[in-house]
Formats: C-alpha cells, structure tokens, sequence
C-alpha cells in the first residue's frame, strides 16, 4: 500500500499553468468575499459571508447541515451570482458575467452530486470531462492508477459503481483538470480508509504544487489533521474569527502528513 | 465550438447506445401511437376526390408526423434529464463550455437519434397504413429537414424550462404550439411525396430547411441567457 | 335569430372584461395593504 | 420617452434601499392604499365615458347589416378585441427586447403586464370571433389562417405566462421568459405564414372579417369600441404591472425578512452545534 502511494506522479496534481491575464491579482489573496449574500432558488443561503483564502491555504468549512458551507462552494467556483455584497476570485469579480466564466474554468468543485453520467464507463467518463475541459488525455491513465480506478473498475458503467468509488472518479476529473483552487464537498463521504487518506495526499500535494484548498467534512478529526485553518459558519455566514492551527508553510511542505499520522 | 458541440453529441449517442431509452421505449411507443390511430381512424371509407385512398391512407402522412412530434417530446426530456440528474449541467459550466455549443450538441445527437427513429416509424407507417411512395427524394429531404426543426426548436424550449420542477409539463406546453407550422408543412412536404406526380413537395421542402435554419440560429443566438443560471 | 349571438358575444365579453378589471383592484388594494407606503411608487 | 426614462431610474432607485423610507414618496401617494392614481381614475372615468355611448350606438344607432343582420354588431367588439391583443403582445415583444438590453425589473414586470392583458384580449378576440362565425358561416370554427394562429397565439402566450411562474431563481426566469417573449412573437409570425401559405394553395382565403363595410354610424360605433377596449386595456396594464411591482416588492421583503432570520439562526442552533461537536 505504502509504494502505491509514493509511485504517485507528483506534477500531475498541481496547478495547471495558466495564461499570466487570467490571474489579475498581485497579491496572495485568492478568494475574498464581503458581506456577499447569495439566493438559492429565492432563499438567502449565504446571508452576508465575509472570508479570505489565502495562496496555499487549507481552509475546513463547519457548520451545521444548511449553514450555507456548498452554496459557499458554488458562490466561489462561480456557479451563482452574487445578490449583494462583493467577492474577487483570483482577481476576477464575481459580480461580473464574464469574470464568473473565467473563475469556472480555474476552479474545480466536488459538489455532493457526481456530474458522471451513469451509463457511461468510468474510463469514458473521465475522458469525456478531460476533453470538455481541454485537458490532454496523457493524464488520465496515470490519474485513474492513482486513484485506484485501473483494472476491473476502468471500464465498468459508474451507475454499477459504490458511491465511493463514483467519489473516486469524480476526484479523478478535478485531478485531471489540475484546477487553481480545490472546492470539495464533503470529499470523505462514502470513502474507505484507503481513499480518505488519497484525499488526504491529493489536497496536500495539490497545495505543495500552488493550488488552494477549501473543503467541508462532518469528520471533524480528519478534517482538522489535514486544514491549516478551520472557518466555522452558520445562519449563511462566518460563525466566529477563524482558528489557525499552525504556520502554512510547515504544512504544505509536508506532502505525506495524513501518512504519518494514520 | 464545433469540436465541442461534437463532443457533447458523440457522449449522448454513445449513452444512447448503452442504454437504448430511445429505440428500447421511445420506438415501440411511436410505433404504438401509429397502431392505435389506425384503429381509431376508419379504413373502411375512400376520400371524395382522392384516388381511391381511404380516410387513414389520406391522412397518413399527418399521423405519421404527430407520432414523431410526441416521441420527439420524450427524446428531449430524455436528453436533458442526462444532465440535470447528476449536476452535469454545471459541470459543463464549469468546462467553460460556450452555451451555443451545449445547444449544438445536445441537439445533433437528438436530430441523429429521431432520424433514425423516423425511418423506423416511417417504414412500419407505410406499411400499416398502406402508402405507396412516388417521390422518395422529396421525402428524404422532408424527413431530414423537418428532423432538424423538431430537435433545434425542441432543443431551444428544454433549455427555457431547464432547472424546473414543472418542466415535465411546461414542456409540451411551450413545444407543441411551436411545432404547429412544421407539423403543418412536414405533413404537406409528405403529402406530396406520396399522392402527387409533379414536384410541388420541393416548396415544402424548401421552406422547413428555411424553418430549420432559423431555429438553429435562435437557439444559438438565446441558448447563453437561457443557460446562464447567474 | 341573429340578435342572440350578439348578446351572448357581447355579455360574455363585457362580464371578462368587468370581471377581470375588479379582480385585479381587489388584488391591488390586497396587496397594497401589505406593502409599506414607502415601496409603492409606480409607473406615473 | 425622457419621462419613461426617468421612471425606470425611480424604479431602480427603489429596488436598491428596500426597507428605506422615502419622504418624498409619502408625500407623493400618503395612505392610498389601492393601485389606482390620478392617471388611472382619468383613464378608467374616460373607459367609461366611452362605455355609455358605446353600447348605445353599438347596439340601437347602427342598423342592422343588410345582409349579416344583428350580428354584424360583433364588429365593434371583435375589431378593438383584435386591436389590443396584438398591440398588447407587440408591447410583451418589446419589453423583453428592452429587458435583455437594459436588464431593468421595469421592463421584466411591464412584459408580464402586456402578456397577460393580452392573454385575455386574446381569448375575448377567439371567442367574439368564433360566436361570429355562427351567424355568418354557419359554423363556430373554421380553418382560417387568422383564427388558426390567433388560437395558436393564445396558446403561446399561455406558456408564456407559465414560465413566468416558474419555479427558479428569479433572475433567471425573468431572463428565460424575455427570451420566449421574443422567440415566441417570431413564431407567431411563422405560424400565421405557414397556415396562410397552406390555405392558399387548398382553396384561397375563407372569408374576410372586414367584409363588413364600415362607415356612417358603423365607423362611428367602432371608433367608440375602438376607444374603450383601447381605454381600458391600457388601464388593466397599468394595474397589472402594479400589482405585479407590489409582489415583486413583497417577494423582496420576504428576502430581507428570511435574510434577518437566516442572520439570527446563529444563536438559535448554538446548543445543537456544540452536541454535534461533542459526537
């Protein structure tokens, strides 16, 4: 087990390399909101969220069920329009069209639905979103080994998939797509121990590799193990002044942390 | 954009293929459709005026295209539940994928499969209700046309009704009255395939390419503020 | 026998229009009860 | 046209302070509490000056058609019928070209207005067309190019007014409904053309509404008609579009209010949150 995670192709996580005008901000700052209120189908849930994301942060999102942790997510991969207040992503605004699309493109959200289609294999799947997100299809075998979805699992349809292992796939794609901010939700749920420490040694490596992290979980010791920060929300916005658990950097050097640990 | 239109109709004929809704439910349906009118419609009595054809032989044609336009409504529900049922739609999003794109695709792929599902139809049609074919050419044209019209308009309104609890029903609603004028020329365009000599069917024919054309142009022109869920 | 089309064509039409016309006041004065003076600035 | 201007900036000043008193509104409308103004009590007292005379000439001055008899009276509501429902869509077709233009709540919520008194209009327009038709054809319906679409028409602007109602994001419906507005009046045209075509090619047109001649008292009656469906078309509008502005108002004050107890949820669920910690 222990050589199945050191073979891991390291570059493969990181961020892919982007054109210098998508990136407008100077500063650290990768996301930043002020009182941002957003609606789901007419209901406020994000009521007034002020946050910061820092380059190479680890942030664990809590709260209690319909605090507004994945609308939260959604608002920053630029899914939803912001209904007041303001939000930068990466330099772009949130409350523009235009920017919205180009902040798609540099995120990746694991939402709590798939977004594979099920009668489709697990190998065409992830073939499928490579192309749609113009990604070279050289990554994906190495990837799919990674995340343990070679062999019997590569051609079979997702909807004979468990639900960790269609979790497995859908983290394939965002692996593949090497996004500049990592949004999961709930990025544990339904996965084994072997691939809760994946993800564990995905995000870490990610991070080591340039990109920023954000993610909820209900596993508050896992989560806290891998987070360098905890943002604690609920009624739709900030519960209090987030905790720092330690220095940034220590952590993101650390690639195999969740290793030591476990 | 091309390329991407192509990729998103190549995964909907590729899903097709795995899980046959559209020949395995769909086809037998429209097939059902055209029974069910021939046992409703009299065969028995010939048209005033018509070369001996019975009533069901004279409306053929019209029955044939009814069926296709309500299995096209169940092709293009079938197409966009692909989507919405796993969040895809935002992943597509997420893609960067250009709307117009999105509209192309998902389109192509349902203007192959009802094109395939229309010879199926047509030949059980021509068969049950006894149609004699004069002009195959006229017809070709007319299926191919009219296949164009249903997907691109139908298409366009299952990208108004997206993201709806009530899509279900507001679907029909919208398509059906839309549907009306090719309805109307497909029928004629088939009529005059199938009963007359000379080469009127041609204006028809013309004139759903036209129809055609401007359904495409409409979907990719209003298919961004549709799908933009901001 | 004429005449009968022409009163039904014309009650029916009129009875809509009446009927419509007070529906849509009653809704106005329901609504504007419900809506602080302060957002009721309209088209004028 | 300044002066629409001016009102769509009011509108958008208003939509952007919610629960902020304006003076000077206060001393504008003090506690009327209906949808009714100045303009429309004129609109609505001139509609029914219009209405008197009207039915008067409409039913007893205008003598009866030499050939149609008494019910060639049906003109002078089915001609104005006729007038505001495609002038009330034309307005719909408007609005949403302005609406994706300028993205204003003024031009979404006249759409909706224009739409809806159209569909009305439009069902009156069918109805007086198709009682008509009994008299002077000898049947009801008819496969005419005009009522086929106009029946075609309502149907549309029925789905219309469903999308309007659905249940999304409100910024997005009214971004979809603006589309099918405009989609919806190019296949009005579609239709109307398509049908026409077909029906000259099979045997020419029908019949003409207007084989009527019109003059005299009949051109008289029809120009009272005329004013009053016109009158109290643009009256409806005018309410419709008020109400519509005070449920978009109230839909906007639910949001503050649901806002505040979204707010004030963080101290109701303190005590769950802390035993879900603890578990």
């Amino acid at each position: 087990m222990q050589s199945f995670w050191h073979a891991l192709e390291i570059p493969l996580i990181g961020v892919a390399p982007e054109n210098k005008e998508d990136l407008n901000s100077s500063d650290d700052l990768v996301i930043e909101l002020n009182d941002a209120v957003a609606l789901l189908d007419n209901f406020p849930a994000l009521s007034g969220m002020g946050f910061q994301l820092r380059l190479g942060e680890i942030v664990h999102l809590k709260g209690p069920n319909g605090a507004g942790k994945s609308t939260l997510l959604s608002l920053c991969a630029g899914l939803l329009p912001i209904h007041s207040g303001s939000g930068m992503v990466l330099g772009n605004d949130l409350t523009n069209q235009t920017d919205r699309r180009r902040i798609r493109r540099l995120t990746g959200l694991l939402s709590h639905e798939s977004s594979l289609y099920d009668e489709l294999s697990v190998y065409a799947n992830i073939k499928f979103w490579c192309s749609a997100n113009k990604v070279d299809h050289e990554v994906i075998d190495p990837v799919m080994d990674r995340l343990g979805l070679s062999g019997r699992l590569r051609n079979l349809k997702v909807s004979a998939l468990s639900s960790g292992q269609r979790r497995r796939t859908s983290l394939a794609v965002i692996v593949c797509r090497r996004p500049r901010i990592w949004l999961l939700d709930e990025p544990y749920s339904g996965l084994d121990d072997a691939g809760q420490k994946l993800v564990d040694v995905l995000v870490t490596n990610a991070v080591s590799f340039g990109a920023t992290v954000m993610f909820t979980s209900h596993d508050s010791k896992r989560a806290q193990d891998l987070a360098t920060r905890t943002v604690e929300m609920q009624g739709g916005r900030l519960k209090r002044t987030p905790v720092v658990h330690e220095p940034i950097i220590s952590k993101s050097t650390r690639p195999i942390r969740s290793e030591e640990s476990a | 954009m091309i390329r991407d239109a192509l990729l998103i109709a190549r995964k909907d004929l590729r899903i097709e293929l795995s899980s046959k809704i559209i020949f395995g439910q769909v086809l037998p349906f429209s097939l059902l459709v055209l029974i069910l009118f021939g046992l409703a419609i009299s065969s028995d009595f010939v048209v005033a005026g018509s070369e001996n054809r019975t009533v069901l032989e004279q409306v053929a044609p019209g029955l044939f295209w009814l069926s296709i336009v309500f299995s096209s409504l169940f092709a293009i529900t079938r197409s966009f539940s692909l989507e919405d049922k796993n969040g895809n739609l935002d992943a597509l999003r997420m893609a960067g994928i250009d709307p117009a794109s999105i509209f192309l695709g998902k389109a192509l792929a349902i203007t192959i499969l009802m094109a395939f599902l229309e010879i199926v139809v047509g030949a059980l049609a021509a068969v049950i209700y006894r149609s004699s074919i004069l002009d195959i050419e006229i017809l070709a044209a007319t299926l191919a046309a009219a296949t164009f019209c249903i997907s691109m308009a139908g298409t366009l309104y299952a990208g108004v009704t997206a993201g709806s609890k009530s899509k279900d029903t507001l679907l029909p609603l919208l398509l059906l009255p839309t549907m009306a004028p090719v309805l109307l020329i497909a029928t004629r365009s088939t009529e005059a395939a199938l009963f007359v000599e000379d080469q009127t069917g041609w204006g028809w024919t013309i004139l759903l390419t036209v129809l055609a054309f401007l359904y495409t142009g409409m979907g990719m022109l209003t298919f961004g503020s549709l799908m933009e869920e901001s | 026998m004429n005449w009968v089309y022409t009163i039904v064509g014309y009650s029916v039409t009129f009875a809509v229009v009446i009927f419509y016309t007070g529906w849509l006041m009653f809704r106005g004065r329901g609504l504007s009860k419900k809506v602080p003076v302060e957002n009721r600035r309209y088209l004028d | 046209m300044t002066d629409l201007k001016s009102i769509v900036s009011d509108v958008d000043n208003i939509s952007g302070g919610v629960l902020s008193v304006d003076h000077r509104s206060q001393e504008f409308f003090g506690e009327n509490q209906t949808t009714g103004s100045k303009v429309t009590k004129v609109i609505g007292f001139l509609a029914f000056l219009a209405l008197v005379p009207f039915i008067f000439f409409a039913l007893f001055v205008a003598g009866p058609h030499t050939e149609q008899g008494e019910a060639a009276r049906l003109l002078f509501i089915h001609l104005p019928a006729v007038a505001v429902t495609y002038l009330s869509f034309f307005g719909t077709l408007v609005s949403s070209i302005m609406y994706l233009k300028n993205r204003t709540k003024f031009w979404d919520l006249l759409g909706g207005a224009t739409a809806e008194v159209g569909v009305i209009f439009c069902a009156l327009l069918l109805f007086s067309g198709s009682i008509w038709g009994k008299p002077t054809w000898g049947t009801y319906w008819q496969w005419d190019p005009r009522l086929t679409s106009t029946a075609v028409l309502f149907v549309m602007f029925v789905g219309y007014l469903a999308v309007r109602k659905m249940d999304i994001a409100q910024e997005a419906r009214s971004r979809r409904a603006a589309v099918l507005g405009i989609i919806s009046f190019l296949n009005v045209i579609i239709v109307h053309y398509s049908i026409d075509w077909w029906r000259g090619l099979h045997q020419g047109r029908t019949f003409d509404s207007t084989e009527v001649k019109i003059e005299g008292w009949y051109l008289f009656s029809l120009a009272l008609g005329m004013s009053f469906f016109l009158l109290i078309g643009t009256f409806m509008v005018i309410h419709k579009f008020r109400i519509l502005w005070l449920e978009h108002q109230l839909a906007d004050l639910d949001l503050q209010f649901a806002l505040m107890e979204r707010r004030s949820e963080v101290n109701d669920l303190q005590d769950s949150i802390e035993l879900g910690d603890k578990t």
